[in-house]
């Protein structure tokens, strides 16, 4: 929906157009929906003790650090699904145009590289 | 491309044309100050950008003589200097170590981000950039005055930190933590009016100003090419600041993220940078600890390097323009030059670390580094190369953009070169940090950069005001300056091969390393040639300042193409009206078509269509398709 | 020559000008908070067993705050598809709808959560002392459990004269929960709505103190990070807040009357820049309240 | 060994003095090479490009150019010089460095610790021990806070400005810092590392020749920066028997120096009294006025 038709374009069209927009309406009701269920269920899960939870669904220890780490993991998860959505839908990611695309690779890149290779950095320190 | 549009070639009625265009008359401020048009913005930024410049540099003339001339008084200005910057900064005419510090720290911070970055970046880029891709202005003409504003903000705020208690930012242009987390705090420390906090708000002006600008730019060149005008159609200038706009796009925000965070530091008392356990003068420090110093580094490095590349890309678009003009041939390998700006572009994000080689990287990580880093170098030796074979087979004519340019090439090589062994770790182990590494760089933003930009300025003069600006001095201007910046840098790599240190306040008098001789003098004597030839450069701009100005007004009056050059800025009329174009332009073949075979003009304009003969011509021949 | 492509989109690109400045400017909004983000994670990797807070934030109201920033997202998109669909009406109260969240999140942040945060203290133990209140730390099961030591008694600070008075030997601190009833394993994990601090006191010598801090930034590297982060943030939503009342004001309806597109246009930027608010909120707040 | 190493000399490159240095200069000696190659290789060219082809021999330029795709080939003689000196020689002399360490049994063990502006050696001593540490107990006359009633400590050696080191034995120096981040660099025996506060950096070297070697800070840590000097002594096995002698006395049963080694080399000339360590440490803590 990039493209919307310019005023001067004929009512026909825009009417179409116009409708088009209109189912996608409900379309983001549903998301907007849906992000608040995850938005409770990331709250619930937080009290779940996974650490416990697989420790008891595969018999292997888990340190508590562990489960902690377990716990993180699944909340980014979420957070990640939920961010994908708004990005797809709401910010329209999901019918893009390439140029906006590749800015947006190129900027994810970038950004894992700071992550990664600071950490990198940090966890390959001189030691004897 | 149909070639059936038509376009009268450009000639008297422009004059005319360009006339018609100044009816809607806008009031002095208007047009002048606070004015959206793209031509005026950059025309601020870069006036602004060469007084900043100056400035820099009369920082580190004075700095100079602290290095030639340690704890002896300042003659003649050194006694008037306590009134302007205070009384502890040189007490009777003697530096003393915290104004040194702070002068280096200025100094570095102000010649990259208030003079280079607004002069080669903002000010050519707003100027050339929308005239050569045929657009009427910037996309976002009202986003583009507020960038300039942002800047100056910025810039005041810079010079303000001067006169505060205790004086300018003192921990290097790079601000290291803890260092310059902990500094000026003590008695009497003012959260926000001390030199370090001041250097930190107006840097996050600064930064604005480039996102701003850099959004700005890359819209631009994307959404306002001209008909017919293909990405493989850009000049190179244009490419350069393409690339150059989305390394401050994507390379800042970490830096303002840092900077947020050591201002966090400063006025909150929070400790991003600071360890716990500090011992500050024997007396611990009462802080929550659990920060780490390499932090700040990393986000600062994250930056500093791409920010490096800013420095040098648009002055090889600028060399590339000026070059194949005064070749009166096409640039050699246009593709292969494109290519290369782009991966520089790309791979500058991942090789910060290699200024951090001594902080305790391990053997893993230091490999990939230095890889990338001997990477990086490899498109840089292309973009030379295809500077070089450009010239061959040419009729090279020495006008005085021609001259910087020149001058350029080979002293951007130098600098360039020195830093392949800064790029082995085990080499920089010895080098880090003594005067190598400040020769390193300097030859490539001195006799480079801002050679480059010399030689920018000269050439887009006449777009700008119509009138050239005056041959003879120009020369006058370039041998000295030639000589003197030589003068100046070439002894540094024998500095620091000795093992001198930068960031001395005495120069390397007291250390029996720099008591050594080299080429007859020792380490430390060296300084005196080095500062006096850095003075006598200083004198040799004066010529420049006085015929910029003088040719304002006075300066020969030339038609709208004085260099029979085939870009579109040339089309339009000298000085452009306001909305650039009298005709919309559009764009029939690449950006270099000089020299054309079975022409009589030895230029051809990218808006002059390609006539069937022509195209037959280049059928046959595939050398010349473009 | 007038600037082309304002409104209508370039063939080549298929794009309006705004749209790909909007996107560049949110590609480095990426990059600021992605800066901050890896500082935030680089410090928690480093941060000592226990030097890490967990379950200080209010989660109720964190969670109420993100449902309030999700449906200010949803109201922006619809308030864009009403001028789409020419409906100004609907686009005005829509519009409306969402300035008056993003206010709600502001002020909620502003009064209830953080203020409160200045006037809770932490005393933070030297390593010799701690064996000391071991009472209230509770580590010798949390050592056998495989849990953190606790390094820190948290609570109210009873006796405030006590960090100024020098003649005063002991702080008195109410205790929270954890440090009143340390062996209770349901003071392990966060309490989902934070027990207030009990009637307990704790007097501490001042020479077993290592330091006391009120829960501010300049408590420990996760407050510092929790207040510039949400700070920033909430910078962020004031900033879109502005932006919206712009496009709400009758200044606006002038530009749907000449052209609804251009609104409209405005809309759909201002409206990218809200969505990335709510998404980096969406990572803050398992982050700082969860985890 | 170090005859190889021309163009160091050349530029004024001080003799090296220890076990690996001259691995380096062989480095830093191969890449001037290569890059003098290039730059008068180029500069030929570009001199004899210049003259023939000036307007005036060359009135007439051909749109072509050079068709020959000889630059390619140079190219990749570039990158496979580079590659060379990478591969063949800095990794492997990097892991080196940092990964073998020689055993702990025949190395001469340093701890040593930066501060505004002068360095401080920890030894220890006969029983090749540190005592712990602790910074509550820093004190003028116990500069690093060794713990008295640590019996490692004992005989511990806390040196200041001043370190000697036998020949031919290799030296292993952990490197940290109180304050702010210095540098700890040793040009003659051609190794230098950081000093930052919290971290604890590890280095190595085995000098080959006595003799007196300046130390240098290598990163501007204040305004004593320049002066920030230190000295490095490499004796003989018997010299260095009869200084650890004479420090052991001097030191006596507690293991802080006498005030005679108080007064730091690092200390600037008297133009700046603000920068002598002695009135700095008098002042109140916060007060960094180092910066
Ligand atoms: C515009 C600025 C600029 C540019 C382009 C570069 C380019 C390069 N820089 Fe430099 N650098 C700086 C500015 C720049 N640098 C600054 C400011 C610092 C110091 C920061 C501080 O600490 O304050 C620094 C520091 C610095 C360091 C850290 C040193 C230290 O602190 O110990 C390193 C280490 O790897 C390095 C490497 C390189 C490399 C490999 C390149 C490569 O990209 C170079 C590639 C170029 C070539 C290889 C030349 C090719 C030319 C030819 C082949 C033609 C030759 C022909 C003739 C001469 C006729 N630089
Ligand atoms: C773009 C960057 C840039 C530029 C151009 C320069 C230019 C120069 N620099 Fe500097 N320099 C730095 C960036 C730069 N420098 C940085 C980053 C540092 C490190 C700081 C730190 O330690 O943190 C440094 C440090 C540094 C040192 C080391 C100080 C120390 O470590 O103690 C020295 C020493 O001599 C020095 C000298 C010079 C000299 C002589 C010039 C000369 O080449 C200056 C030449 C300038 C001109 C020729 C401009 C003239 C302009 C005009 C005439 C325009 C006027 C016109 C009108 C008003 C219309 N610089
Ligand atoms: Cu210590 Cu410089
Ligand atoms: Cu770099």
């Amino acid at each position: 929906m990039n493209n919307p038709p310019d005023i001067a374009q004929d009512p026909a069209e825009h009417e179409e157009y116009a409708h088009g927009v209109q189912q996608h309406v409900s379309r983001y009701l549903m998301v907007g929906g849906l992000l608040l269920f995850f938005t409770l269920l990331t709250v619930a899960l937080s009290y779940v003790d996974f650490g416990g939870f697989f420790s008891w669904l595969f018999h292997m220890h888990i340190s508590p650090d562990g489960g902690r780490k377990l716990n993180i993991t699944v909340a980014i998860i979420v957070a990640a699904f939920k961010a994908s959505l708004v990005a797809l839908i709401f910010m329209h990611l999901a019918a893009e145009k390439r140029l906006i695309y590749r800015v947006l690779i190129f900027t994810g890149f970038f950004v894992l590289g700071l992550f990664w290779l600071t950490y990198l950095a940090w966890y390959d320190p001189i030691s004897r | 491309m149909d070639a059936s549009t038509s376009l009268e070639t450009h000639g008297e009625h422009h004059h005319e044309a360009g006339h018609e265009h100044e009816h809607h008359e806008l009031g002095f401020w208007r047009k002048y100050i606070f004015s959206t048009d793209h031509k005026v913005i950059g025309i601020q930024y870069g006036l602004c950008g060469l007084v900043f410049l100056f400035l820099g540099f009369s920082l580190m003339m004075m700095m100079r003589w602290q290095l030639a001339y340690p704890g002896t008084a300042l003659p003649i200005i050194g006694k008037w200097l306590p009134y302007i910057f205070g009384a502890n900064s040189m007490p009777d005419g003697k530096m003393t170590p915290e104004f040194y510090n702070s002068l280096g720290a200025m100094h570095g911070t102000i010649m990259i981000f208030l003079g280079v970055v607004p002069l080669a970046f903002a000010a050519f880029g707003n100027f050339v950039v929308p005239l050569q891709i045929g657009a009427p202005d910037m996309t976002f003409p009202k986003v583009n005055a507020a960038s300039f504003w942002a800047f100056a903000v910025g810039g005041v705020i810079m010079l303000v930190s001067f006169f505060v208690p205790g004086g300018a930012a003192k921990g290097g242009w790079t601000s290291y933590t803890p260092l310059s987390d902990i500094s000026d705090k003590g008695p009497g420390f003012h959260l926000v009016m001390n030199g370090q906090s001041l250097w930190l708000i107006g840097f996050i002006f600064l930064i604005t100003s480039s996102l701003l600008g850099a959004v700005n730019f890359i819209t631009t060149i994307i959404q306002l090419r001209a008909k017919g005008l293909t990405w493989m159609r850009l000049p190179f200038f244009v490419w350069a600041q393409f690339v150059t706009a989305f390394l401050l796009l994507l390379a800042f925000p970490p830096l303002e993220a840092a900077i947020i965070m050591q201002l966090m530091d400063r006025t909150a008392a929070t400790s991003f940078f600071l360890p716990a356990g500090m011992i500050v003068n024997g007396a611990p420090l009462h802080i929550s600890g659990g920060g780490s110093p390499l932090l700040w580094q990393h986000l600062f490095w994250f930056l500093g390097h791409p920010e490096v590349y800013v420095l040098i890309l648009p002055a090889f678009g600028i060399v590339g323009e000026i070059l194949a003009n005064n070749s009166r041939k096409p640039l050699w390998g246009y593709k292969s030059l494109v290519f290369s700006v782009l991966v520089i572009g790309f791979l500058s994000f991942i090789v910060w670390a290699h200024h951090m080689w001594l902080t305790g990287m391990g053997s893993t990580v230091s490999a990939f580094f230095q890889t990338t880093t001997l990477l990086i170098s490899i498109p840089s030796v292309i973009i030379l190369s295809a500077f070089f074979i450009s010239l061959w087979g040419g009729s090279i004519r020495f006008n005085v953009p021609m001259l910087w340019v020149t001058a350029f090439l080979p002293m951007f090589g130098i600098g360039g070169l020195t830093g392949i062994p800064l790029a082995f770790n085990s080499a920089d182990l010895y080098l880090h940090d003594t005067y190598y590494v400040i020769a390193h760089f300097h030859y490539i933003v001195a006799p480079g950069t801002i050679f480059g930009l010399f030689a920018g300025v000269y050439y887009w003069f006449p777009k700008a005001t119509g009138r050239q600006m005056s041959e003879f001095w120009g020369k006058v201007h370039f041998w000295p300056s030639l000589i003197c910046m030589n003068v100046i840098f070439l002894p540094m790599f024998l500095q620091g091969m000795l093992g001198m240190h930068r960031r001395w306040y005495d120069g390397g008098q007291g250390w029996t390393l720099s008591g050594e001789h080299i080429w007859g003098l020792t380490g430390f004597q060296w300084n005196t040639p080095i500062s006096w030839a850095a003075w006598i450069m200083g004198l040799a701009q004066i010529p420049f300042i006085i015929n910029f100005f003088w040719s304002i007004k006075h300066g020969k009056k030339v038609n709208d193409n004085p260099w029979e050059a085939t870009t579109l800025e040339w089309t339009a009329p000298s000085p452009p009206p306001h909305g650039n174009f009298v005709t919309t332009p559009v764009a029939y073949r690449g950006p270099y078509e000089y020299s054309l075979p079975g022409r009589e003009k030895d230029f051809t304009m990218q808006n002059e269509p390609v006539d069937p003969a022509e195209r037959s011509r280049r059928m046959a021949e595939p050398a010349l398709v473009h | 020559m007038e600037i082309p492509y304002t409104i209508s989109t370039r063939p080549d690109t298929g794009l309006w000008n705004a749209k790909v400045g909007i996107w560049l400017f949110l590609a480095s909004e990426v990059m600021l908070f992605g800066g901050l983000f890896s500082a935030y994670v680089f410090l928690r990797l480093d941060a000592q067993p226990g030097e890490w807070p967990h379950g200080v934030l209010n989660v109720p109201i964190g969670t109420m705050n993100t449902a309030i920033l999700i449906v200010s997202s949803v109201t922006v998109v619809l308030a864009w598809a009403a001028l789409k669909m020419r409906r100004y009406r609907a686009y005005w109260w829509y519009m409306l709808a969402t300035i008056l969240c993003g206010i709600i999140f502001l002020v909620v942040k502003l009064t209830f959560e953080w203020p409160p945060k200045f006037s809770h203290y932490g005393v933070f133990l030297k390593p010799e002392a701690r064996e000391k209140y071991e009472q209230y730390l509770g580590n010798h099961r949390r050592e056998e459990k495989g849990l953190d030591p606790r390094i820190e008694i948290t609570g109210h600070l009873e006796n405030k004269e006590a960090l100024t008075d020098s003649n005063i030997k002991e702080y008195e601190i109410a205790m929270d929960p954890a440090n009143a009833d340390p062996d209770n394993p349901s003071n392990d994990r966060a309490h989902f709505i934070p027990l207030p601090a009990t009637d307990k006191i704790a007097k501490i010598e001042k020479e077993d103190v290592e330091r006391i801090d009120s829960f501010g930034p300049w408590h420990s590297a996760y407050f510092a990070s929790y207040f510039t982060i949400t700070g920033l943030h909430g910078a962020h939503v004031l900033g879109g807040v502005l932006v919206f009342l712009y496009m709400w004001l009758p200044v606006s309806k002038k530009v749907y009357q000449r052209n609804p597109e251009h609104l409209a246009n405005r809309v759909e930027v201002s409206g990218l820049f809200w969505h990335f608010v709510d998404l980096i909120w969406i990572f803050v707040f398992p982050l700082f309240y969860l985890l | 060994m170090n005859s190889l190493a021309l163009i160091n000399e050349f530029l004024g490159q001080p003799p090296n003095a220890s076990e690996h240095g001259f691995q380096i200069d062989h480095i830093i000696e191969f890449a001037h090479w290569f890059m003098a190659a290039l730059f008068i290789g180029w500069s030929a060219f570009f001199i004899f490009v210049l003259i023939r082809f000036h307007k005036s021999r060359h009135p007439k330029a051909d749109h072509a150019g050079v068709k020959s795709g000889i630059s390619t080939h140079l190219e990749f003689s570039c990158v496979l010089i580079e590659a060379v000196l990478l591969i063949g020689f800095a990794i492997p002399l990097w892991a080196k460095r940092v990964n073998e360490f020689p055993p702990t049994g025949d190395a001469v063990l340093v701890h040593v610790v930066g501060q505004q502006f002068n360095w401080t050696f920890h030894m220890p001593g006969p029983d090749g021990q540190f005592g712990h540490r602790n910074i509550d107990l820093v004190t003028n006359s116990n500069p690093l806070g060794i713990d008295p009633n640590d019996p490692a400590g004992k005989d511990d050696l806390v040196v200041l400005g001043e370190l000697h080191v036998p020949v031919n034995r290799p030296v292993i120096i952990e490197l940290s810092s109180k304050d702010v981040i210095h540098n700890f660099d040793l040009p003659h025996m051609r190794i230098a590392a950081d000093a930052i506060p919290g971290s604890l950096i590890p280095m190595w070297f085995k000098p080959i020749k006595t003799g007196t070697y300046d130390v240098v800070c290598g990163q501007l840590c204040g305004l004593g920066h320049y002066g920030m000097k230190g000295t490095l002594v490499v004796d003989s096995p018997a010299d260095y028997q009869a200084w650890l002698k004479e420090r052991a006395e001097l030191a006596g049963p507690q293991n802080a120096p006498p005030a005679a080694n108080q007064q730091a080399p690092g200390a600037p000339k008297a133009e700046n009294p603000a920068a002598k360590p002695e009135q700095k440490a008098a002042q109140p803590a916060a007060s960094p006025s180092g910066q």
